[in-house]
C-alpha cells in the first residue's frame, strides 16, 4: 500500500512536469492550430539561460535564496519570451496563411537549427553541464513515503501557472482576443484586433512557460545539454493531445495521466522494460474511445 | 501526375548524385597517413562521442608533434554519425572509398561500431573501436579490434567485487534497456554473481537511457530491500539515479561500470554519488605517469575539461594504431592488421594492453569509489 | 500518358537499373552506398506520400513499418540462407523482401483501423505511438538481438534491386492513384463528406492507403537491412519518421515527382555538405529546410499541376 | 455608363467631401481579376447600397476597403486620408467597421465576449458601458442571451450580434455585407429597420452590400450596381429603382 502511494506521488511529480510543458504546446496550438515543434528547444534555452544567469544573481542574493531563484526564473522567462517572439516573426509569420503542414516542417527546421547550433562547439557544446540547485532542496520522509521539495515546487508551479493561464485566456481582454483570433483571424482583425500582436503575445507567453518548465525540468534532471528538451517535449506533446489539444485543463490532465501511466508501468519489474510502449498503448486505447482527447470536444476540421 | 516523367526522375538524379558525391578515392597525395574516425559529434550521445573524439584528436596531435610515424605525419579525418543508425556505414564508406583512410577509429556505441565493422571488414581496412564493449563487435571479422575490455570481463569483475568487497548477498540490477552496453554488463554481472552461489538478485528493473525520472523503478527496488544496486549505464543517467535513490531514502550503495567515469558524475550527482563505486580502465591517482600526463595534456587542450573514460579510450585507440604502424613499418592494410593483432603489453593510458585472439583488449580493471568529490582507488583486478 | 507507355517505361527502368547494377563493382563504394540510400528513401517517401499526401492523413509512424519489414526480411535471410542452395539465394531475397512487406502491411492494417476514428494531430500521435511500440518490442526481443541489434545480415541489396523496386513502387502507387479506383484517395483527401456522398467509402480508402504504404515501407526496410547489414531498434525512432515526413511535405504533398526529388535532395544534400561545411553542415541543412519552405511553401518541385485538385 | 469618375456624379452629390472614396481599384485573386477599376464615393451620413449578382465583386470590394485584401492599383480614401496601406486594425481604429458576410461571430465566445471584442479598441470603460446600453436598446434580444455561447444563437440573432458588435466600436462608417443572408424574412425586415435607425439616430454612414435589391434600394440614398468587377450603374436609389435595366435584372422584372 505504501508502495502504491509512493508510486502515486512519483507519478504526480513526473506528470506535473509533463503538464507544465504541455500547457505551452496546447496554448500555441489553441491560437495557431499548429504544433510548435521548437517548443522543446525553447525549453532547453530557458534552462541554459538560467544556467548562465545564476552565478551573477547568486553573487548578489547568495546561493539558493528564494528571491534570487525567482529572479533567475523571471529573467529566463523574459529572455525566452523574446526569443519565442523572434522565432515567430522570422520563421512562422511569413507563412501565416500557408497550409499548417508547411508551418510544421518549418517548425521542425527551426527545432533542428536550434539543436545543431547549440551543439556546436562554439555555442553550448554537446556535453552535459551540471545544473545548479536554485532552490534549497530537501527530502521529506513520512510513514515510509518520500517526496523531494523540488517535486513540490513543480507541482505548485503547475497549479499556479495553470490557474494564471486560465485566468488570462478566459477572463482578460487579451485572452478573449486570443480566442477570437483562434476562431477566425479575419473577423478578429475587423474588430480592430492587431492579430500580429496577439500572436506575438501568445508565443511570448508560451515561450516564457517553456522557459519555466525547462528550469524546473533541469532541477529534476540536474544535467542540461542541447537535446534535453526532445524527450520531455515529445511526451508533453503526447500529453497535450491526450488531454485534447488546445484545451488548457486538458493538457494538465493529460500530463498527469501520462505521468501516472509511465510510473505504474515503470514500477512493475516484469514490464518496466516496456515502459514507453505501455504508456503509448494505453494512450492509443484512450484515444480510440475518446477521439478528441480526454477533455476535447469533437470538432470538424475545416477551418 | 504523369507516370513517365515520375519514373524518369530517379535515374537522372542518380547521375546527379554521382557528381555530388564524387568519384574515386582521394588517396594520400600529401604523404600524410590518413586515419578515418567516425564519432557521434551531434545527437543524443554527443556528450560521449565528443569526449572520445577529443581524446583521439589529442593523441594525433601529440603523435604529430613527436614527428608522426614512418617519417610522415598523421591526418585525422573525422565524420559525424549524428548518433543515428544508418549513418556509420555511409561515413565509413566515405572515409575508406573517397578519402582513402588506411584505418578507421570509432565508435562509442556498439550498435554503430557493429554497423561500421561490416563495411571495414569487407573493405579489409583495420578498424579499432575505442569503447564499444559488446563482444559481438570484434566477432564481425578479423579486421576489427578494440582497446577496451569487453562486457563479460567487466561484468564478472563487478560480480566479484559485489560479493567479495561489498559482501552483498541481495543485489538489485537496474538496466538501461535501450543500451546494449548496459544490457551486456547486466547480463554478465548476473551470470557471474549467481554462479558463485549464495547470492540473490532481488529485483531487476529497466529504464530507457535519457529518462530523467527513475523513481518508479527505484521505489520497486527499495521495496525489494537490496544490499547493493548494480546500475550499468553512462554517467549522465547514473548521477540522476543516485540522486533519486537517495531522495527515496534508498541507502544501499550503487555501483556501475566504466560508463560512470566522468567528472560530470560528481558535478551532477554531488553528495548523492558519495560512497558509490564503479569499475574502470585506469585511475589517475594509482595509475601510471602516462595516465597523469594524459590528464594534464587533455585539460590543457580542452579548457580545463577533465577527461572521462571515453576520452582516455579514444586516445588509446589512436595510440594503438600508431604503435602498430611504427612496428610494421607500413600502412599496408594486411600487414597492419597482422601487426595490430600481435600487440602485446602496450603501455596505454588505460593500462597495459594486449590484443587477444578475439582482437579484444586484455587489461586490468580498477575499482574506484567516489570520496569527497573525487575518485579514490580501491583495487585492481587482473583478467 | 497511356497505361501501356507507363508499363513500357517501367520495364525500361528496371532493365536500366539492372544494367547499371551490373557495373556496380567499378563504382566507388561511397557513391554506391549513398545511391542505395537514395533509392530506399525514394520508396519510403513515395509510400508515405500515399498516406500523408494523397489520402491526406498524418502519419508519424512510417519508420515503424520500415522496421517491421527490415527485421522480418533480415530474419528470413539469416535463418533460411543456410538451408537453401546458392543459386536460389536471389529468390530467397525476393521472398524475404515480400515477407517483410507483407508483415509491414499487416502492421499497416492495425494502424489503419484507428485512422477511421481519429483525425489530424490525434492520428499523428497514435501513429507515433505505434512506431514507438514497435521500437520497444524490438528492443526487448532477444530473438532479433534486442538492444544489441541484428548483425551479420548478408549484403544482398544492389543498385538493381533498389532502383528496380523504387520504379515498381512509383509505378504501382502512381497508377493506383490515377486509376478510377484511386481517385477515391484524392477525393477522400479533398473532402471526406463529399466523397462519401459520391458513394466513395472513405474508411476503406484510408485503410487501403495505410496497408499499401506500409507494404512498400516494409520492402524499403528489407532493402535497408541488406544494405546496412545491421539493424538496431534505435534506428527506427520517431526522428526517422520525421525525416520521411519532411521529404513528403518538402516535395509537395501528393505530388509524386516532387516527393522523389525531395527524397533525393534530402539524402544527397547532407552528404554534399560534409565536404564544404563540415561541422556546421547540419545547421546549414536546417536553414535550408526553413528557407525552402519559405520560398516554395506548396512544395519544392511542383513540376506540373496536380490532377483532380485546382490549386 | 462609364465607370470612371465623371462630372455628372459630382453634380448629383452634395457639395461636401466624401467620407469614403475608392479610386480605380484593381484587385486580383490568383489569376482572376476580381475588381477591375472600381471607383465609388460615399457621402457622410448616407446609406449607400451596393447591389449586383453573386461574384460581381461586392464582397471583395468591402474586404479590400478593410484591408483583408490588397489592391493591385488604385487608392482608397477615408476622410480624405489614404488607407490603402494600413493594416485592418488601423482602419478599424479610424472608425470604419465592417460586418462581414456570414456574420462571423466568434462561436466559441459568449455574446458578452463578442460584444467586448467589438469594443476592443475602446479603453474608456464609461464609453464601453454607453455603447453596450445603446446596443441593448437597439437589440434587446442580445441582453437576454448575454452569457450564451454565440454559436448557439439563431441566424437572425447572430446577425444582430454581428451588427451590435460592430456598433460597440463606436464606428463613423459601417460596412454591412449581406445582412439578410440566411435569415427568416420577418427578421430581415426588422434588421433593415434597425439599419435605418442606426443611420438616423447616430448619423453613422452605411455602405450596404445586399443581394435583395428591393430592400437595399428602399432604404438607401444612393446605390451602385456592380457587374463582374466593375461599377455598371450608379445614382440615387429612386432613379435606379425606376431604371428598366435594373428592374429587369435585379428587382424581379416588374
Amino acid at each position: 500500500m505504501s508502495q502504491f502511494l509512493q508510486q502515486l506521488i512519483n507519478g504526480l511529480a513526473l506528470g506535473s512536469i509533463y503538464a507544465l510543458i504541455a500547457l505551452g504546446y496546447t496554448m500555441v496550438y489553441g491560437v495557431l492550430r499548429f504544433i510548435n515543434f521548437a517548443h522543446s528547444d525553447v525549453l532547453m534555452l530557458g534552462a541554459f539561460a538560467a544556467y548562465f544567469l545564476n552565478p551573477s544573481i547568486e553573487r548578489t542574493f547568495g546561493p539558493q535564496s528564494i528571491p534570487g531563484a525567482l529572479l533567475v526564473v523571471l529573467l529566463s522567462a523574459l529572455i525566452c519570451a523574446a526569443l519565442g517572439i523572434l522565432i515567430e516573426i522570422l520563421a512562422y509569420r511569413p507563412l501565416r496563411n500557408r497550409p499548417k503542414l508547411t508551418v510544421l516542417i518549418t517548425a521542425i527546421g527551426v527545432s533542428l537549427f536550434i539543436e545543431y547550433t547549440c551543439q556546436h562547439r562554439s555555442v553550448f557544446r554537446a556535453e552535459t553541464r551540471p545544473f545548479p540547485n536554485l532552490f534549497p532542496s530537501r527530502d521529506f520522509q513520512w510513514l515510509g513515503l518520500a517526496v523531494n521539495s523540488n517535486d513540490l515546487v513543480v507541482l505548485a508551479a503547475t497549479a499556479v501557472l495553470l490557474t494564471a493561464l486560465w485566468f488570462i485566456v478566459q477572463r482578460t481582454k487579451t485572452g478573449t482576443a486570443m480566442r477570437a483570433v483562434a476562431f477566425n483571424p479575419q473577423a478578429a482583425a475587423l474588430m480592430g484586433i492587431n492579430i500580429n500582436r496577439v500572436i506575438s503575445f501568445t508565443f511570448g507567453l508560451g515561450s516564457a512557460l517553456a522557459a519555466i518548465a525547462g528550469i524546473l525540468y533541469a532541477l529534476k534532471a540536474r544535467g542540461i545539454e542541447p537535446l534535453m528538451g526532445v524527450t520531455p517535449g515529445l511526451r508533453a506533446f503526447t500529453a497535450a493531445v491526450l488531454g485534447g489539444i488546445g484545451n488548457l485543463p486538458g493538457a494538465a490532465l493529460g500530463g498527469f495521466v501520462l505521468g501516472a501511466l509511465e510510473t505504474f508501468a515503470g514500477g512493475i519489474p516484469a514490464i518496466s522494460n516496456y515502459r514507453d510502449g505501455i504508456a503509448f498503448a494505453l494512450l492509443i486505447l484512450i484515444l480510440l474511445f475518446r477521439p478528441a482527447g480526454l477533455l476535447g470536444k469533437p470538432q470538424t476540421e475545416k477551418v | 501526375m504523369n507516370a513517365t516523367s515520375t519514373l524518369r526522375i530517379p535515374f537522372f538524379l542518380l547521375l546527379a548524385c554521382a557528381s555530388l558525391t564524387g568519384c574515386g578515392p582521394g588517396g594520400s597525395h600529401s604523404g600524410e597517413i590518413l586515419v578515418g574516425e567516425f564519432a557521434s559529434l551531434t545527437g543524443k550521445e554527443a556528450t560521449f562521442g565528443v569526449s572520445s573524439h577529443e581524446g583521439t584528436q589529442l593523441a594525433i596531435d601529440e603523435l604529430n608533434s613527436a614527428g608522426g610515424a614512418l617519417g610522415r605525419k598523421f591526418k585525422l579525418l573525422t565524420e559525424d554519425t549524428r548518433s543515428t543508425a544508418g549513418e556509420s556505414s555511409t561515413v565509413v564508406n566515405k572515409l575508406i572509398a573517397r578519402d582513402g583512410a588506411i584505418a578507421i577509429l570509432g565508435e562509442v556505441a556498439s550498435s554503430r561500431s557493429l554497423e561500421a565493422a561490416a563495411v571495414c571488414q569487407q573493405a579489409k581496412i583495420p578498424m579499432i573501436s575505442p569503447s564499444s564493449t559488446n563482444p559481438q563487435v570484434t566477432e564481425t571479422g578479423d579486421y576489427i579490434f578494440r582497446v577496451c575490455f569487453i562486457d563479460p570481463f567487466q561484468g564478472t569483475v563487478m560480480a566479484n567485487f559485489a560479493r567479495n568487497t561489498l559482501k552483498a548477498k541481495r543485489v538489485a540490477v537496474f538496466t538501461d534497456v535501450k543500451s546494449d552496453y548496459s544490457k551486456g554488463l547486466a547480463k554478465y554481472f548476473k551470470e557471474g554473481f549467481l554462479k558463485s552461489g549464495g547470492g540473490e538478485i532481488v529485483a531487476e528493473l529497466d529504464f530507457n537511457g535519457g529518462d530523467k525520472d527513475f523513481k518508479a523503478q527505484l521505489t520497486s527496488i527499495k521495496a525489494a530491500k537490496p544490499e547493493a544496486i548494480f546500475v550499468p549505464c553512462y554517467y549522465t543517467d547514473a548521477a540522476l539515479i543516485c540522486i533519486q535513490a537517495r531522495q527515496l531514502g534508498l541507502n544501499a550503495p550503487l555501483f556501475g561500470g566504466d560508463g560512470w567515469e566522468s567528472d560530470q558524475l560528481v558535478k551532477i550527482g554531488a553528495e548523492a554519488v558519495e560512497g558509490n563505486y564503479f569499475s574502470t580502465h585506469y585511475s589517475p591517482d594509482a595509475g601510471s605517469d602516462k595516465g597523469k600526463r594524459f590528464v594534464e595534456a587533455y585539460k590543457k587542450a580542452f579548457n580545463g575539461k577533465v577527461p572521462d573514460a571515453m576520452a582516455a579510450l579514444g586516445y588509446d585507440s589512436a595510440m594503438l594504431l600508431a604503435d602498430a604502424i611504427r612496428r610494421c613499418g607500413s600502412t599496408d592494410s594486411q600487414k597492419l592488421r597482422d601487426t595490430l593483432a600481435a600487440t602485446k603489453d602496450l603501455d596505454a593510458v588505460t593500462g597495459r594492453t594486449t590484443i587477444d585472439s578475439h582482437r579484444d583488449a586484455t587489461k586490468s580493471a580498477v575499482i574506484l569509489q567516489v570520496k569527497g568529490g573525487s575518485f579514490k582507488y580501491i583495487e585492481t583486478i587482473n583478467p | 500518358m497511356t497505361h501501356l507507355g507507363a508499363k513500357r517505361f517501367l520495364i525500361a527502368a528496371i532493365a536500366a537499373a539492372a544494367a547499371v547494377s551490373a557495373f556496380s563493382s567499378s563504382f566507388n563504394s561511397y557513391f554506391l552506398s549513398v545511391a542505395i540510400d537514395v533509392g530506399v528513401n525514394i520508396i519510403l517517401a513515395v509510400s508515405l506520400n500515399l498516406i500523408n499526401g494523397h489520402t491526406g492523413q498524418f502519419s508519424l509512424g512510417h519508420a515503424g513499418f520500415m522496421a517491421v519489414g527490415g527485421y522480418t526480411a533480415a530474419v528470413c535471410t539469416l535463418r533460411l540462407s543456410p538451408l537453401i542452395p546458392p543459386e536460389l539465394q536471389p529468390a530467397l531475397f525476393l521472398f524475404a523482401l515480400l515477407a517483410g512487406g507483407l508483415l509491414a502491411a499487416a502492421a499497416g492494417l492495425i494502424v489503419g483501423v484507428p485512422s477511421l476514428r481519429l483525425r489530424g494531430d490525434y492520428l499523428a500521435v497514435v501513429t507515433l505511438g505505434f512506431g514507438e511500440i514497435i521500437r520497444v518490442l524490438l528492443q526487448n526481443s532477444e530473438f532479433v538481438g534486442a538492444a544489441s541489434g541484428l548483425k551479420g545480415i548478408a549484403k544482398l541489396t544492389t543498385l538493381g534491386w533498389t532502383f528496380g523496386l523504387a520504379a515498381i513502387t512509383v509505378y504501382v502507387i502512381a497508377s493506383l492513384v490515377n486509376s478510377t479506383y484511386g481517385r477515391g484517395f484524392i477525393a477522400v483527401n479533398d473532402d471526406e463528406v463529399a466523397a462519401s456522398a459520391m458513394g466513395i467509402n472513405p474508411t476503406r480508402y484510408k485503410v487501403v492507403a495505410f496497408v499499401i504504404g506500409a507494404f512498400f515501407a516494409g520492402v524499403a526496410g528489407g532493402l535497408y537491412a541488406h544494405h546496412k547489414q545491421f539493424l538496431s531498434p534505435t534506428g527506427f525512432d520517431f526522428m526517422k519518421s520525421i525525416d520521411i515526413v519532411v521529404m513528403v511535405i518538402l516535395g509537395g504533398m501528393g505530388r509524386t515527382a516532387g516527393v522523389i526529388i525531395a527524397a533525393v535532395l534530402l539524402t544527397v544534400l547532407p552528404e554534399y555538405l560534409r565536404s564544404s561545411f563540415a561541422d556546421v553542415r547540419m545547421i546549414v541543412y536546417a536553414l535550408l529546410i526553413i528557407g525552402l519552405m519559405m520560398a516554395r511553401p506548396q512544395g519544392l518541385f511542383t513540376l506540373g499541376p496536380r490532377k483532380a485538385k485546382s490549386a | 455608363m462609364n465607370p470612371s469618375d465623371s462630372p455628372t456624379s459630382a453634380a448629383t452629390t452634395q457639395a461636401t467631401a466624401p467620407l469614403l472614396e475608392s479610386r480605380d481599384l484593381h484587385v486580383r485573386y490568383g489569376a482572376i481579376n476580381a475588381l477591375n477599376g472600381v471607383s465609388l464615393r460615399v457621402m457622410p451620413g448616407q446609406i449607400v447600397s451596393l447591389i449586383g449578382a453573386n461574384g460581381a465583386g461586392k464582397t471583395t470590394l468591402l474586404k479590400t476597403i478593410s484591408a483583408l485584401h490588397r489592391a493591385k492599383t488604385g487608392d482608397i480614401l477615408y476622410n480624405g486620408e489614404s488607407i490603402r496601406n494600413l493594416a485592418p486594425h488601423e482602419i478599424v481604429r479610424r472608425g470604419l467597421c465592417h460586418v462581414p458576410e456570414g456574420r462571423m461571430v466568434f462561436a466559441n465566445l459568449t455574446v458578452q465576449e463578442n460584444l467586448q471584442m467589438g469594443a476592443y479598441l475602446l479603453t474608456d470603460r464609461k464609453v464601453v458601458a454607453q455603447e453596450l446600453d445603446y446596443v441593448f436598446t437597439t437589440f434587446p434580444r442580445l441582453k437576454e442571451r448575454l452569457h450564451q455561447m454565440s454559436g448557439t444563437l439563431s441566424g437572425g440573432e447572430q446577425q444582430m450580434l454581428a451588427i451590435g458588435r460592430a456598433l460597440m466600436g463606436k464606428p463613423r462608417f459601417l460596412m454591412l455585407d449581406e445582412p439578410s443572408l440566411g435569415i427568416a424574412p420577418l427578421l430581415v425586415k426588422a434588421i433593415f429597420e434597425k439599419i435605418v435607425q442606426i443611420n438616423r439616430e447616430h448619423g453613422i454612414t452605411i455602405l450596404l452590400v445586399e443581394q435583395n435589391a428591393n430592400l437595399a434600394l428602399e432604404i438607401a440614398h444612393h446605390a451602385y450596381v456592380m457587374e463582374t468587377g466593375v461599377i455598371a450603374l450608379k445614382g440615387e436609389s429612386r432613379e435606379l429603382r425606376a431604371n428598366p435595366d435594373v428592374k429587369a435584372a435585379y428587382l424581379g422584372g416588374r
